[in-house]
């Protein structure tokens, strides 16, 4: 496998772990629309979508800053 | 648009459906939805049929969608059930459907009781038994069980006109003819109703009210209000649960027990004294007579059934027989019931007639809440009377009848003389079972000619049990046969027709009830209910002794009874008091013969009784093979599918033995092993056994379940006992 | 809105199973058949309990129907993950067969355990012809879901296109389960809990009157009677 | 490129990676097998239903359940303890912490996959992800362990990174692709090892309430319902405490067959298990004070719907699990835990298996016996026999365990090796440092300054 090959297997995993993220985040978000909608228990479902979707975001954050700066970093030398 | 039930099924508003209907509500489709609803509406048709489930003979409402039976409900408007139902009439919908039921003519190829049949046509069934009965008309006869109405009419005639003596019935109780002590005390010759409406307080002796005894349904609504029920059951049955006061007598003990309440009520003046005064006859000690001075039922009680020596007999404390003897001679309306179906052990005579002594005593009889005597319909009559023999075992073993026509009846199974059934049957040349399923005495059928359900076929029946109304109901079929099966009674005219009996000349079995019901029509009286509305004004005329035609030709009656399925005339019981005692006076010196007779303790010290009872989902008699019947025995028996042995917890300890266990039962007549279950309901020294399973052969479901226990039941003779001397032990498993 | 609850009168009632097998038959429950009911998988919306107390002679029996409690804050309906089970029209709580995941957590949650589950396809393994003969206002289950007795909602729904039909207020609109219209004793009493008019709610404020772990604050609407004062 | 690995240190840790051992297909073959069986059971539970397993009514729930909460909580072992040692720096956690960290990852799949095994309608597991509601503390399972499982996954991952870089060095094919995208381009600079263990450093923390709100969620499922003997507040800290004690035994057990299996004697040493058997003593106390907790509460409360689970417990018909729990968790591992001598790896992975076994146990009657007695005394009593596709799929579970744990030892180092690395190199100067710093008087001595 050449650089360029691996350079985008490891976009695509940086991509997918995202898309994985995100999915999540929607999913979330989803049940939340469902509580307004239904009026099913609104203020409960928003304390833990506001605490599970912001560690989520941490999460995401975590592995972007990973990922960019061990790619920075390697340049740097 | 021909609607079929797929569409039906596809737009109707199930759970779900609804959100659906709700939806399009929304976006406008207003009138579509209406369309629809409209639509719905007019799907559903009702056809009334009777449930055949039980002696009582409700009236159903059959719903239907399509041409398919989809529902039932109890008809609102018949006197016995007023649109209540019970678990087996909910059942018919599903007993119809039993692939194990039989559809063809069979006929028998291996020896008596192989099993092995042979599809035959209808035609050469019918020659063999024509030509079978030509051979010797006079030795035909028909055993027959649990039936009333025309079908009963139908039998008496055609065996009438064979001139045959022989009509056999085999059951407990015996709807169309007053029992045997209300024939020797009062010289009744048709059946007494007990007006439990109008009661305020019915002490029964056994009978199971909610159970089994009559019409469950009518007795649960009617008793369901103030009525005070006392009950006298060894068993703490669903009924004595319900009864104000229970009292659970050693078995077989009911007579002295009552006995023990009259003496309470003489003594302390809680008797109608004008009754016993004008009515009552070996009340005193008898000194008009000649000869040796006789004494009265008086001193009987007084001197013989003090309440300690009672209480000694029958093991219920003195204080429980003032309790009740106070309430039952309290002042209200008062009726005593002496009518257990399985008999009240081996002093039968004298405890139905002691029990019927407290009758007297209150003037029950003639009176509202007492006793009432029912006008039978006036139906146009098929022929005379044939009156049935209720002793058909000796009548087979007398080895007079030659052909046996076997209708609704198993003595195999439900009688506790099976050996002695299986020996007379077997000298007959020719036995034919109408059946709709094969069990134990079908199996040892000649020939096998399969029966409609009930809902196939037309029923018809007078119901005369429930007083203050003289009631017949009639019901054409609702469903299409299944298989090549045909109504018994239907048979039975083809076979008059093959055998020239001019008295039976009928095209088929509705133009017989059709002809019947033409006497309904002439009579001038009773009424076809149609509304609630119209029944109340047409009530209130008819009691002021006016009656009005509802129909202006037969037809249009006769479409109408079709339709509702009820004739009814309130007005047709007799409650005049010369009526109830035809000889003019209540007799209670044939009780005190029986009284002469030395009691013999009927508990036999350290040894076991076994009891039998009947469950009301299995109170048919013929429900063993319905699945969601045995799946609601888990109600009162704690396990589905299933009839345990009902123990003590004291009694289950002394053998080690714990709910679910397996047991042994040991009578001198048989054995049989089962399981077991621990109740409190049940007293020490007592085994209970549930009736209505442990058949050999019944169908895929009901064959090999549960146990009969009339394979231990002693043989008293005619009468069905219900206990016997048993001994228990624990089956190790392994 | 109506508010629709029921009364049983234990006094009445002689555990005669009417309601049972006519609330089987209503709603298409199939029979389990003998091994499932012996593992205890038999399904009856209405279950009736033996409440038997006290030593032979001195005994005191209730049979206590019991269907769904129908409660007014249902545990059930808490603890259901996808909106299968919910509070709906005229408080009765319904059941989604078609959303129901099968994760039983609402048969869990029940203090009354009056749900039920299609272990295996009951309802399409029964014959042809039984299926034929099913209510189709009621549709069957398939294996895999929970289900619960709802009231009969389908007579209401019946109920309100009746009324509809005529030019009433459906909203207004009155009917009757299979269990109290079976009932002989009459022993059971349906109706408008919110309407002081009905018998229902007459009887529910009784001081005969109780429900089933009423301390658990589930607010059943399914009310019984107690024995009568007289009878002490 | 191709260097021979085995002129590298740590060579042992590298060999199953680069040398297929020989048992390697006949255990994959063997554990196919078994993971095939459990796979035909399910293929008839998907097709006829639940009623191929023992549950019944009132007995909705059963082993799938037992096994969901008891694998959920072996998972705790991992990431929890690994991010319990390396925020308090101790030293030994070195050559622990990868294992226990894919022990979280493999085992979290396997118990979350029992909650599908348990639906009746898996065809709708959809219904979840369009409809789902957050009343429901079945969705707070779903969440928490999704977020347990991302951060655990990225947890094992990031110190994964050096050590799949040295592995690339040696890799060719597609092991060396492999190797070569997951290696994130990692060169060893000063400023990417800062990343690293800024990143692990955070994820450390991040990862222990997770953790903790993962299995007081799962406690939560019982607890939030009114049944009798769950509706409880000790649960939660009562499932986290027996989380750590199952997931320790967990660990150990993993630890002594890797040290067997992989010769790793060297990395894995008895002062390993006697660490790691002394937190397990803690946590066995931890867990006796709170069954007391548990049980004397109900008891003494002595509430009726109550006290008939409690006796079907201690006398009943589930005496048998509760005592035999009572043995394997707290009576027997007692001995072997306290006296140094047992507290070998002998003596530990006894311990651990007879724990294993009582943690199972105590989910189990947990769950069973409040199922069959429910609260009312009018409802009937239920039974419960697993049926053997329960035994099956349960099976099958550990079987998939070992099997995840066989493929990622065949691509990643079992023991960190730069880890180890860093411990040979640098540990000591930075152990006695810190020492130092323990010597008395300095501490006062720095705060005058």
């Amino acid at each position: 496998m050449n650089e360029r090959q691996i350079q985008f297997f490891q976009y695509l995993f940086v991509l997918s772990f995202t898309l994985f993220d995100l999915a999540v985040l929607s999913w979330i978000g989803r049940l939340i629309y469902i509580a307004l909608q239904l009026k099913d228990t609104v203020n409960g479902s928003l304390g833990i979508a506001i605490v599970a979707g912001s560690l989520f975001l941490v999460l995401l954050g975590v592995f972007h800053y990973l990922f960019w700066g061990l790619k920075r970093a390697k340049e740097q030398v | 648009m021909k609607l079929s039930r797929r569409n039906f099924m596809l737009t109707t508003a199930t759970g779900l459906g609804a959100w659906g209907l709700q939806a399009c509500r929304g976006r406008g489709g207003a009138e579509a939805i209406k369309a629809v609803e409209q639509w719905k509406n007019q799907l559903k048709q009702t056809r009334f049929a009777l449930c055949d489930g039980c002696a009582a003979r409700c009236g159903l409402n059959c719903e239907f969608v399509d041409d398919r039976l989809v529902g039932i409900r109890g008809a609102a408007l018949h006197p016995v059930n007023q649109g209540a139902i019970c678990p087996k009439g909910l059942d018919l919908k599903h007993q119809r459907l039993d692939e194990d039921r039989l559809r063809v003519p069979l006929r028998r190829k291996g020896p008596r009781g192989s099993g092995e049949f042979e599809e035959v046509s209808w035609e050469s069934a019918l020659t063999q038994v024509t030509l079978a009965i030509q051979s010797s008309p006079q030795a035909t006869s028909l055993l027959g069980g649990q039936y009333r109405g025309s079908t009963d009419d139908l039998f008496q005639t055609f065996l009438q006109a064979l001139g045959s003596p022989h009509y056999l019935r085999l059951r407990c109780l015996q709807p169309e003819l007053p029992g045997e002590h209300l024939r020797r005390m009062q010289g009744l010759d048709s059946p007494v109703a007990y007006d439990l409406a109008g009661a305020k307080v019915v002490l029964s002796f056994g009978c199971n009210l909610f159970e089994g005894w009559q019409s469950p349904l009518y007795q649960a609504r009617v008793l369901a209000g103030d009525t005070d029920l006392i009950q006298i059951d060894p068993r703490y049955s669903l009924t004595a649960s319900k009864a104000r006061v229970w009292a659970a007598p050693h078995p077989g003990t009911d007579g002295i027990l009552a006995l023990g309440l009259a003496n309470i009520l003489l003594r302390e003046g809680l008797y109608d004294a004008g009754f016993a005064h004008r009515w009552i006859k070996g009340f005193e000690a008898d000194q008009t007579d000649r000869g040796p001075v006789q004494k009265g039922f008086k001193n009987l009680v007084l001197q013989g059934y003090g309440p300690e020596r009672v209480e000694a007999l029958t093991g219920i404390p003195a204080r429980r027989l003032y309790q009740i003897a106070h309430l039952f001679g309290g002042g209200g309306p008062s009726v005593a019931l002496a009518e257990r179906g399985p008999g009240y052990g081996q002093r039968d005579a004298y405890s139905k007639m002691a029990i019927h002594s407290l009758n007297a005593l209150v003037g029950s009889p003639g009176r509202v809440g007492g006793m009432t005597l029912q006008a039978r319909p006036p139906l146009t009559p098929l022929g005379p009377a044939l009156r049935a023999d209720n002793d058909p075992l000796s009548a087979l073993e007398a080895g007079e009848i030659k052909t046996l026509l076997l209708y609704r009846s198993n003595p195999l199974y439900s009688s506790a003389a099976r050996t002695r059934w299986a020996a007379a049957l077997d000298k007959l040349d020719l036995l034919v079972s109408f059946a709709t399923q094969m069990d134990e005495t079908s199996r040892q059928a000649d020939l096998i000619l399969p029966d409609l359900h009930s809902l196939e076929r037309w029923q018809d029946d007078v119901t005369l049990h429930q007083a203050g109304v003289s009631l017949y109901s009639l019901s054409s079929p609702v469903v299409e046969p299944w298989g090549r099966g045909r109504a018994s009674e239907e048979v039975v005219l083809e076979l008059a027709r093959r055998l020239n009996l001019h008295s039976l000349a009928f095209p088929d079995y509705p133009s017989l009830l059709r002809l019947r019901a033409e006497g309904l029509f002439q009579a001038r009286r009773g009424r076809i209910p149609q509304a609630r509305e119209d029944s109340e004004i047409q009530q209130l005329l008819m009691k002021q002794g006016y009656w009005q035609a509802q129909y202006d030709d037969f037809a249009s009656f006769w479409t109408a009874l079709q339709a509702q399925g009820v004739w009814l005339d309130e007005q047709a019981s007799y409650r005049g008091r010369a009526h109830l005692m035809p000889q003019g006076n209540f007799d209670l010196r044939p009780l005190l013969q029986e009284a002469k007779q030395p009691w013999v303790a009927p508990l036999h010290r350290g040894g076991l009784l076994l009891v039998s009872f009947k469950p009301f989902a299995l109170s048919g008699g013929r429900n063993a093979n319905q699945s969601r019947l045995l799946e609601s025995l888990a109600g009162p028996f704690g396990t589905a599918w299933e009839g345990p042995i009902l123990l003590n917890p004291t009694t289950a300890k002394a053998r080690d033995l714990r709910t679910g266990d397996l047991a042994r039962l040991v009578s001198s007549r048989g054995e049989l092993v089962g399981p077991v279950k621990l109740t409190e309901a049940v007293g020490p020294a007592l085994i209970f056994l549930p009736f209505g399973l442990g058949h050999e052969f019944f169908g895929k479901r009901g064959s090999g379940r549960g146990v009969n226990p009339n394979h231990l039941l002693a043989d008293f003779g005619p009468n069905l006992v219900g206990h016997s001397y048993v001994e228990l032990s624990k089956v190790e498993a392994g | 809105m109506s508010r629709w609850g029921m009364v049983i009168d234990l006094e009445k009632c002689n555990g005669c199973e009417a309601c049972a097998a006519a609330c089987q038959a209503e709603c298409n429950q199939p029979p389990v058949g003998e091994s499932e009911a012996r593992m205890g998988r038999k399904i009856s919306w209405l279950k009736i309990s033996e409440e038997l107390t006290g030593k032979f002679p001195d005994l005191h029996r209730r049979m206590i129907p019991q269907p769904c409690m129908q409660c007014d804050d249902p545990p059930c309906v808490r603890v259901c993950p996808v909106h299968a089970t919910y509070l709906g029209e005229g408080g009765i709580v319904a059941q989604i067969y078609q959303r129901c995941i099968g994760c039983r957590f609402c048969m869990a949650a029940c203090p009354y355990t009056v749900k039920y589950f299609n272990w295996y396809n009951y309802a399409g393994g029964l014959p042809a012809a039984e299926q034929e003969a099913m209510n189709p206002e009621v549709s069957p289950r398939p294996r895999g879901v929970v289900e619960k007795c709802t009231f009969c909602h389908h007579r209401l729904l019946l109920a309100k296109d009746q009324a509809r039909l005529q030019g009433n207020d459906p909203a207004r609109a009155v009917y009757h389960p299979a269990c109290e219209e079976a009932c002989p004793a009459k022993a059971i009493y349906f109706g408008d809990l919110d309407d002081s008019t009905t018998e229902v709610a007459r009887l529910a404020q009784s001081h005969r009157a109780s429900r089933l772990m009423e301390d658990l604050g589930t607010n059943p609407k399914v009310y019984y009677l107690a024995r009568k004062e007289n009878h002490g | 490129m191709d260097r021979d690995f085995r002129h590298e240190a740590d060579a042992v840790l590298m060999r199953p990676i680069f040398e297929r051992p020989k048992y390697f297909y006949p255990l994959l073959g063997f554990l196919l097998s078994v993971i095939a069986w459990a796979a035909y059971c399910y293929y008839l539970q998907f097709n006829l239903g639940l009623g191929v397993t023992g549950m019944n009514q009132p007995v909705s729930w059963g082993f799938y359940v037992t096994n969901f909460v008891f694998f959920i909580g072996i998972s705790h072992a991992g990431t929890l303890i690994s991010a319990i040692l390396r925020m308090t720096q101790a030293e030994w956690r070195r050559p622990i912490t990868r294992i226990a960290e894919m022990i979280t990852v493999a085992v979290l799949g396997i118990g979350g996959m029992n909650v599908l095994l348990d639906l009746g309608r898996i065809d709708r597991v959809a219904n979840v992800f369009m409809y789902g509601r957050y009343q429901s503390p079945l969705l707070w399972d779903a969440t928490s362990i999704t977020a347990y499982m991302t951060a655990s996954a990225l947890y094992l991952f990031i110190p994964l990174i050096p050590d799949i870089a040295i592995l690339r060095q040696h890799a060719t094919g597609w092991r060396g692709g492999l190797y070569g995208v997951l290696s994130l381009g990692w060169r060893g600079t000063e400023r990417q090892q800062k990343i690293l263990n800024r990143c692990i450093g955070f994820m450390a923390v991040l990862v222990i309430p997770i953790a903790i709100s993962v299995h007081t969620v799962v406690a939560f499922v019982f607890s939030m319902t009114l049944q009798p003997m769950w509706h409880s507040t000790i649960f939660g800290p009562y499932f986290v405490a027996g989380a750590i004690f199952s997931g320790l035994a967990g660990l150990i057990i993993v630890m002594a067959v890797l040290r067997w299996v992989f010769h790793l004697q060297d990395y894995l040493q008895p002062i390993h298990f006697n660490y790691l058997g002394l937190l397990l003593l803690v946590m066995s106390l931890f867990w006796f004070y709170f069954t007391c907790a548990e049980y004397l509460t109900a008891y003494f409360g002595n509430e009726p719907g109550e006290m008939r689970v409690f006796w079907s417990k201690m006398t009943g018909e589930y005496a048998g699990y509760f005592w035999l729990m009572v043995m394997c968790n707290f009576v027997l591992p007692l001995p072997l835990l306290v006296w140094r001598r047992f507290r070998q790896v002998t003596g530990t992975v006894i311990a651990s298996l007879l724990i294993s076994v009582g943690m199972w146990l105590e989910r189990y009657i947990i769950i069973v016996p409040s199922m069959a007695n429910p609260r009312g005394d009018l409802l009937e009593k239920g039974h419960y026999t697993a049926s053997y596709v329960e035994w099956s799929l349960m099976a099958g579970c550990f079987a998939l365990f070992v099997l995840i744990y066989l493929l990622f030892s065949r691509l990643f180092p079992l023991v960190s090796i730069w880890e180890a690395r860093e411990g040979r190199e640098k540990t000591l100067e930075i152990v006695a440092a810190r020492v130092e710093r323990y010597k008395l008087g300095e501490g006062r001595l720095k705060e005058e300054q």
